[in-house]
């Protein structure tokens, strides 16, 4: 985990990011508001004004942080949490999905590398295609998983509409975070040294003992390593399970959404609000990792 | 009640504000439907949904339906709320297009996923090839927003009146600096947004029925929408889950919407239907595979005929 | 009445097929251990010390010849716990306590609560490490480790001892410490111990029989019974007998060596 | 055997004695010859009991099973209950025919040099088999999910598209902006490495960055770059940057205190301490980033086409052929896919087993 | 003439700083060391003996007191590669070969391609590595790999060589022999060397001079000056006069050490 002392550089850095986000917007949104003084027939506009008109522009190319963080505060702080306007709402939507997947994901992946680790046969025959699953550019197939899985749910087990999303958003989110926690997985179920597993077969500990025992913690920060990645993979599972295939909540429905009618600054907003969440969730994770640390009576860092 | 499940084409738009209203006034209630109404998007097939069980009827542009029909999704039209197209290619002048002699050398934007066929057709009425060169057309897939006509990275964009055509206006290009290609004018226009529903299920009286019903009941959602544009357009915005939507454009699309319907009783004009299939099949090409025989059975009149 | 073997190795010879072709751990090693020896084993690095150790153990499986431990096949020797052992390095769980680390054997081997935690005492105390019963590993110096792993083998009920080098991280002073509270648990327990090291007063020192071996192939070159009393104060080291038994131990060393170590 | 597969040994001849039986009491004629022959062939599996079984019978058997499932899936319609049974008795075949040549290879009975590859390739077959044979058997809409073999001949009808695609999306996108993504990251992660004040802001945003969608950026990378191929290679560069970031900044921090205290005490200086022994120590690190790399940045540049792109490119098939009801275009672009994408990460891996052979994962392989 | 302190160190004290509150690794060291010297340190785990080599070679920074070596700054010497240092692992580079991890200082200090061979060459065969030069250090025993650092320290031309246990990992035989070769090499080169062993009789047999260190906080408790003579045959290590030395140190050891180790 990070300790306090790195709030200052990462401050320092974001600082230096917004700075130059300002620049980025004079540069992208000032062709336009040229072409809006020229068709005003406005001539000689100061620089200063000429910025600060790009910088708050009504449908800017890029809007600036200021526009996107007053439109944060507009659709969270100012509206229920529980109507479509509130980002909230959006967040918790897509939210309930990325934690429905990660569960899902990580499970199968602690069970894929269970299998791995304790059979050869699985080993040899599920690795590649496990590697291979990967090069699959399952983002590209969303809208038909979605479809497909959607339509499976809803037609032939007549499941209701949201909850047939929310399975089908969650399929793609598992799909992108079962990799990381099986490579993972493998690795730390496969960390424990010669000597350690000798040391239990001089017992003449079971399968089952050697697992609980041995395997299982060992394999513990190489879990929370990958789970990490895993979340956060997991998170754009969701929002790409719901951009463009039809879904009417969601950060990525709203993302999209924002985009059929020119509102960049919605886009934007959206956008941070996920990375926002991304950051809460891998955040949550070490604190999770941590407090297992403590319990295991890791030594601190 | 008899339940229905609408599958759009697209998102909860004005577009679509006839289906909305018709279920926000309760007409759909009082022909004893209970109707679900499914967004779209651009990725979404209401022909793979109907295909797989997900709806029972759905709106798509004709051109689509007719090519997923001969793909083995047997659709027919069963009524056809929009009489007229709303789908334009929409040019900057600046840029060198003025008439369609202008069109050689330049890139044009066009929407893929099913909305490809009319210009296509069209295309190919002209003689362009759409591979570019010095006599053929540069084609861009578009994405869906107009920033490649703003930013001059195509000529030509495909707009649709209710919407991207007016986000254009918004963005400051005043009409007298485009030119407006309207499909319908250059005799390859194609019906859009028909309802459509899988031919077997037309066996069934019973289902028949409850369609008549639900077409009914919709086209008078669409007389209410004509009557009511400002309500209708707010029924729309209170249907939209993402929160997104700003009023004003939900007016402007509204308005837009109902000259596209202005005029239809719900029945498919079947000239309208021929001239869509003669254009399809007189551009028939590798490329562009959209059908490559004449349809049977694409169309009924039973669902209409007991309005 | 004779006393019984506690391990019996006849013709017993070792191969390890490695990518840069086989390597003979060991070779034709005919030995017996009675019950109660202490055998110590001496050889420089790579003679087969450890892969004796762990044939005895049921770690290796022996190319050729046989092995028998209590009368049985290693394997269901070690299925009946016949054998604690104690590996050259610690190999402690770090995310247990001191404590629980010795406990870990008891519990895979279902010892009740109380057995478990008499146990526990009993053998932290003999090794010295009272009060160290709630620190994690990574808290204790190597030496400390050591002990504790040293109690970790001693905590349940086997009657053979295997240890490889378990001093070896240890610095004279506590070597010598943990020398005499060794000789004096294998005389209060009867136990048999086979014992790995490459010091050569620390193998007269302690045992009864010395196996002094020599690699490439790996075998026995020279085994000394020793003729030490049963009782050896430390100063027993400077005596001319003590002395006689290292030379010997020290001459077929030298023999078995080769400087390509 | 050992438990598993004498488990499986009954599973596969129960079905197989079921699924004759079965189709015997029922039918009005006799099982297709092939299905047939299958079936007595796995019920006679049971002989087994009586002892020796070759590995190499359940192989055969198993064989036969994928044949006579393929083979007879036309003269049935509608597909019969004991098909089913087959159908899953060829795959418990399959699975105990892998569980012991695996078991004969760790014994060295078996040359695992010659049949490694075969355990894979096993169980990549059962999966397309059992595909085919639920797509055509149960008559799924090829809307839905096309079986293999109408992808395959769809491939081979095909070509010169999928050519066309490949070399704008893999050939130009990918390929450039994975060499500049990686290149830029790699290059920053030096220049970072100097500010330990920098290193320490950059990278734990750096995780949420690159946990950013693509959909925010495509968009923008058309509007910088353009239409063609260099918008999407921007995003490429954009998705793969990070990783190789993060993985070079730790990897140049990999090498222990002992190694770094070795060239202070040869007074080195920085950049020779860099050469000789950062970045060979940073090596196997920054090689996880271009592992990673090679598979986002096939997946980057296809959905990147989603936001704009010329008619040509695996992103724009995929997605433009879905519209058009053509699934089985869309497989065949995902096979192309695939196959790339693995061929990429396979060549990565011997680039890695010939540069890090030092390195102990690589070594114990 | 007098001769020249190469290494002189004047209440050193040397403190670190650790989540558990300051540790004193050494506290009031003051010790000289004369050109040509061959200074053994000993003393049990932790009391410093590492550090003091570190200090000198400017790898720590004193808390207090005064350090020099070649009279100058300890970070002026090691800019000018006034020492060789042999760690107590190995530290390899796996990536190089062995003759290669042997150039490594070589190629740093910008030795010509004719200069580089020939130094490899020759401190190859000084450890007895000669055949193995295209090896990588995994492919090479614990004991070859220690050698090969040794033959890395020495192929340059530093006239002081600090030397943390470098023979910690070897078995008696071969730690021997390579104690006779490294007092060989001492005599030859009249290098001055830094020693750090924990065993008693290869520091008597070496030295010119034996430091006695205890732990808590690290101190010097006794310095022996060796009155052996400057022959040393291996069997020198039987003689009284041995003995006797042996005897000191090992009292002093004794009076240091805690059995908490
Ligand atoms: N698993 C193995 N695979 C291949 N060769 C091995 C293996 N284990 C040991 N060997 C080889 O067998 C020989 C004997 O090894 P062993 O570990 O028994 O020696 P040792 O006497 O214990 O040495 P040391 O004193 O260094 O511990 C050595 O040459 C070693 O390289
Ligand atoms: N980097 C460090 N940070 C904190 N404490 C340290 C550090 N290095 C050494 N120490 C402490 O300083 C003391 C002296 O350590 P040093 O390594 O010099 O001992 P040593 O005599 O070399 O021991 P050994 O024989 O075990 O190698 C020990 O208590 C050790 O824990
Ligand atoms: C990717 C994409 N495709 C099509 C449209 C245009 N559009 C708006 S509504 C509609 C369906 C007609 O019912 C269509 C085709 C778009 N904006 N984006
Ligand atoms: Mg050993
Ligand atoms: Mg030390």
């Amino acid at each position: 985990m990070r300790g306090r002392s790195d709030l200052l550089p990462i401050l320092t850095v974001l600082a230096g990011l917004l700075v130059l986000w300002y620049l980025g917007a004079i540069g992208l949104n000032g062709p336009v508001q040229n072409d809006m003084y020229r068709r005003a027939d406005v001539v000689g506009v100061p620089f200063t004004q000429f910025v600060a008109d790009t910088w708050n522009q009504q449908r800017p190319v890029l809007p600036t942080p200021h526009q996107v963080f007053a439109e944060l505060w507009n659709t969270t702080a100012l509206v229920a949490p529980t109507v479509p306007r509130s980002l909230l709402f959006h967040a918790w939507v897509t939210l309930s999905a990325t934690l429905a997947g990660f569960v899902l994901g990580s499970g199968l992946g602690i069970l894929l590398a269970v299998m791995i680790v304790h059979s050869e046969a699985m080993n040899r025959s599920l690795m590649p295609w496990i590697v291979a699953s990967q090069t699959i550019p399952i983002l590209a197939l969303a809208p038909l998983i979605v479809v497909i899985g959607f339509n499976v749910f809803t037609g032939t087990f007549g499941v209701p509409t949201d909850p047939a999303r929310f399975i089908s958003k969650a399929i793609i989110s598992a799909y992108l975070s079962f990799f990381p926690v099986t490579v993972g997985m493998v690795k730390g179920l496969r960390s424990p040294e010669d000597i350690q597993l000798d040391l239990m077969r001089t017992y003449n500990a079971s399968a089952a003992q050697v697992f609980w025992k041995l395997r299982w913690p060992s394999a513990l920060p190489f879990l929370f390593t990958s789970m990490k990645v895993g979340v956060a993979a997991s998170l754009v599972g969701a929002i790409v399970g719901e951009m463009p295939t039809g879904a009417v909540s969601g950060l990525g429905a709203r993302l999209l959404n924002g985009s059929y009618y020119g509102q960049t600054t919605q886009i934007w907003s959206a956008l941070i609000m996920a990375s926002i969440l991304a950051a809460v969730l891998v955040v949550a994770v070490g604190l999770v990792e941590r407090l297992v640390y403590v319990r295991m009576g890791a030594r601190p860092a | 009640q008899d339940s229905v499940v609408l599958q759009l084409k697209w998102v909860a738009q004005g577009q679509f504000a006839g289906y909305y209203v018709a279920q926000a006034k309760g007409f759909y209630e009082e022909e004893g439907l209970n109707v679900e109404i499914k967004p779209g998007g651009p990725d979404i097939a209401p022909e793979q949904v109907i295909a797989g069980g997900g709806a029972d009827v759905i709106t798509t542009w004709m051109a689509a339906g007719l090519a997923a029909r001969e793909r083995g999704v047997p659709l027919v039209n069963i009524a056809q709320p929009f009489k007229n197209s709303g789908l334009l290619l929409t040019c900057r002048k600046d840029m060198g297009v003025e008439t369609t002699e202008d069109f050689p050398g330049k890139t044009l934007g066009v929407w893929f996923f099913g909305n490809e066929y009319p210009f296509y057709a069209w295309m190919a009425k002209l003689g362009y090839s759409t591979e570019g060169g010095a006599d053929g057309v540069e084609v861009l897939k578009q994405a869906f927003n107009v920033d490649p006509l703003i930013q001059g990275q195509a000529a030509c964009i495909s707009t649709m009146t209710y919407n991207e055509y007016g986000q254009v206006l918004r963005a400051g290009l005043s009409e007298d600096e485009l030119t407006v290609f309207n499909y319908r004018d250059e005799g390859v226009g194609m019906l859009e947004d028909g309802l459509y529903v899988l031919e077997e299920n037309l066996d069934d009286p019973a289902f028949v029925d409850k369609m008549t019903r639900f077409v009914r009941a919709s086209m008078k959602g669409w007389a209410y929408t004509a009557e009511n544009p400002e309500e209708a357009a707010q029924i729309v915005l209170d249907n939209d889950m993402t929160g997104a939507m700003m009023l004003e454009d939900q007016v402007y699309q509204v308005g837009e919407i109902n000259k596209l319907v202005d005029g239809s009783t719900g029945a498919l004009d079947p000239a309208d239907y021929q001239q869509t299939v003669d254009t399809l099949l007189s551009a028939v090409s590798p490329d562009n595979p959209a059908i490559t025989k004449e349809p049977e059975g694409a169309f009924t009149t039973v669902v209409t005929d007991g309005l | 009445m004779t006393i019984p073997a506690v391990v019996s190795a006849t013709d017993l010879s070792l191969t390890f097929h490695t990518s840069d072709g086989p390597v003979t751990a060991l070779s034709d090693v005919t030995l017996d251990i009675k019950k109660g020896e202490f055998v110590s084993f001496i050889g420089p690095s790579g003679c087969g010390k450890t892969t004796f150790l762990r044939a005895i153990a049921d770690l290796e499986r022996p190319t050729s010849g046989s092995i028998e431990v209590n009368g049985q096949t290693p394997g269901n020797a070690r299925k009946d716990r016949a054998y604690g052992y104690v590996f050259q390095a610690a190999a402690l769980y770090p995310w247990r306590t001191i404590e629980k680390n010795v406990a870990l054997p008891l519990e895979i081997m279902g010892y009740s609560k109380a057995l478990k935690a008499e146990r526990i005492a009993r053998t932290l105390a003999l090794v010295n490490l009272e009060g160290f019963e709630k620190k994690y590993p990574w808290q204790l110096s190597g030496g400390m480790q050591q002990r504790a792993s040293i109690a970790r083998a001693l905590a349940f009920d086997a009657d053979l001892l295997l240890m490889d080098e378990p001093f070896g991280a240890l610095d004279e002073i506590v070597r010598d410490h943990l020398n005499s509270e060794l000789l004096k648990l294998w005389k209060e327990t009867q136990k048999t111990i086979c014992f790995v090291t490459h010091s050569i007063p620390e193998a007269v020192y302690l045992s009864t029989k010395i196996v002094v071996m020599s690699p490439r192939p790996g075998r026995v070159t020279d085994i000394i019974e020793s003729s030490l009393p049963a009782e050896r104060p430390l100063d027993i080291r400077e005596t001319p007998e003590f002395l006689a038994i290292a030379a010997r131990v020290r001459e077929g060393l030298r023999a078995g060596h080769s400087y390509e170590e | 055997m050992s438990q598993l597969q004498h488990y499986l040994a009954i599973v596969a001849w129960g079905l197989s004695a079921a699924a004759l039986v079965m189709g015997w009491v029922s039918a009005d004629a006799l099982p297709p010859a092939w299905l047939f022959v299958f079936l007595l062939l796995g019920t006679a599996s049971l002989v087994r009991i009586a002892g020796w079984f070759s590995l190499w019978l359940d192989g055969i058997i198993a064989g036969a099973g994928v044949v006579a499932v393929l083979v007879s899936l036309p003269d049935l319609s509608p597909v019969p209950g004991y098909y089913w049974l087959a159908l899953l008795a060829a795959w418990a075949f399959a699975w105990l025919f892998v569980e012991r040549l695996t078991r004969a290879m760790a014994s060295g009975l078996v040359e695992p040099g010659i049949f490694g590859f075969l355990v894979p390739l096993i169980f990549g077959v059962m999966v397309l088999v059992i595909w085919e044979a639920v797509t055509r058997g149960a008559n799924v809409p090829s809307v839905i999910l096309p079986p293999p073999s109408a992808i395959w001949a769809r491939i081979a009808g095909s070509t010169s598209t999928l050519w066309a695609d490949f070399q704008q999306t893999f050939l130009k996108a990918v390929l450039i902006g994975y060499a500049l993504g990686c290149g830029l990251g790699f290059a920053v992660a030096i220049l970072i490495d100097r500010s330990p004040f920098l290193k320490r802001g950059l990278l734990p945003l750096g995780n949420f960055v690159s946990a950013l969608p693509i959909i925010g950026v495509a968009p923008i990378m058309v509007m910088w770059f353009g239409f063609d191929w260099p918008s999407k290679a921007a995003v490429v560069v954009i998705m793969t940057f990070f990783p190789m970031l993060v993985n070079t900044v730790a990897g140049l921090n990999a090498a222990g205190a002992m190694e770094r205290d070795l060239m202070r005490t040869y007074a080195a200086g920085y950049w020779q301490t860099l050469l000789k022994l950062r970045l060979p120590a940073a090596a196997p690190f920054i090689f996880n980033a271009l592992k990673i790399n090679s598979t986002l940045a096939l997946i980057g540049a296809i959905v990147a086409e989603f936001f704009g792109t010329p008619i040509v490119g695996m992103g724009f098939r995929i997605s433009t052929e879905v519209g058009r009801m053509n699934v089985d275009m869309v497989w065949a672009e995902i096979a192309v896919a695939a196959l790339a994408g693995s061929a990429f990460y396979g060549v990565v891996v011997l680039v890695e087993r010939a540069t890090t052979f030092w390195h102990p994962s690589v070594r114990s392989a």
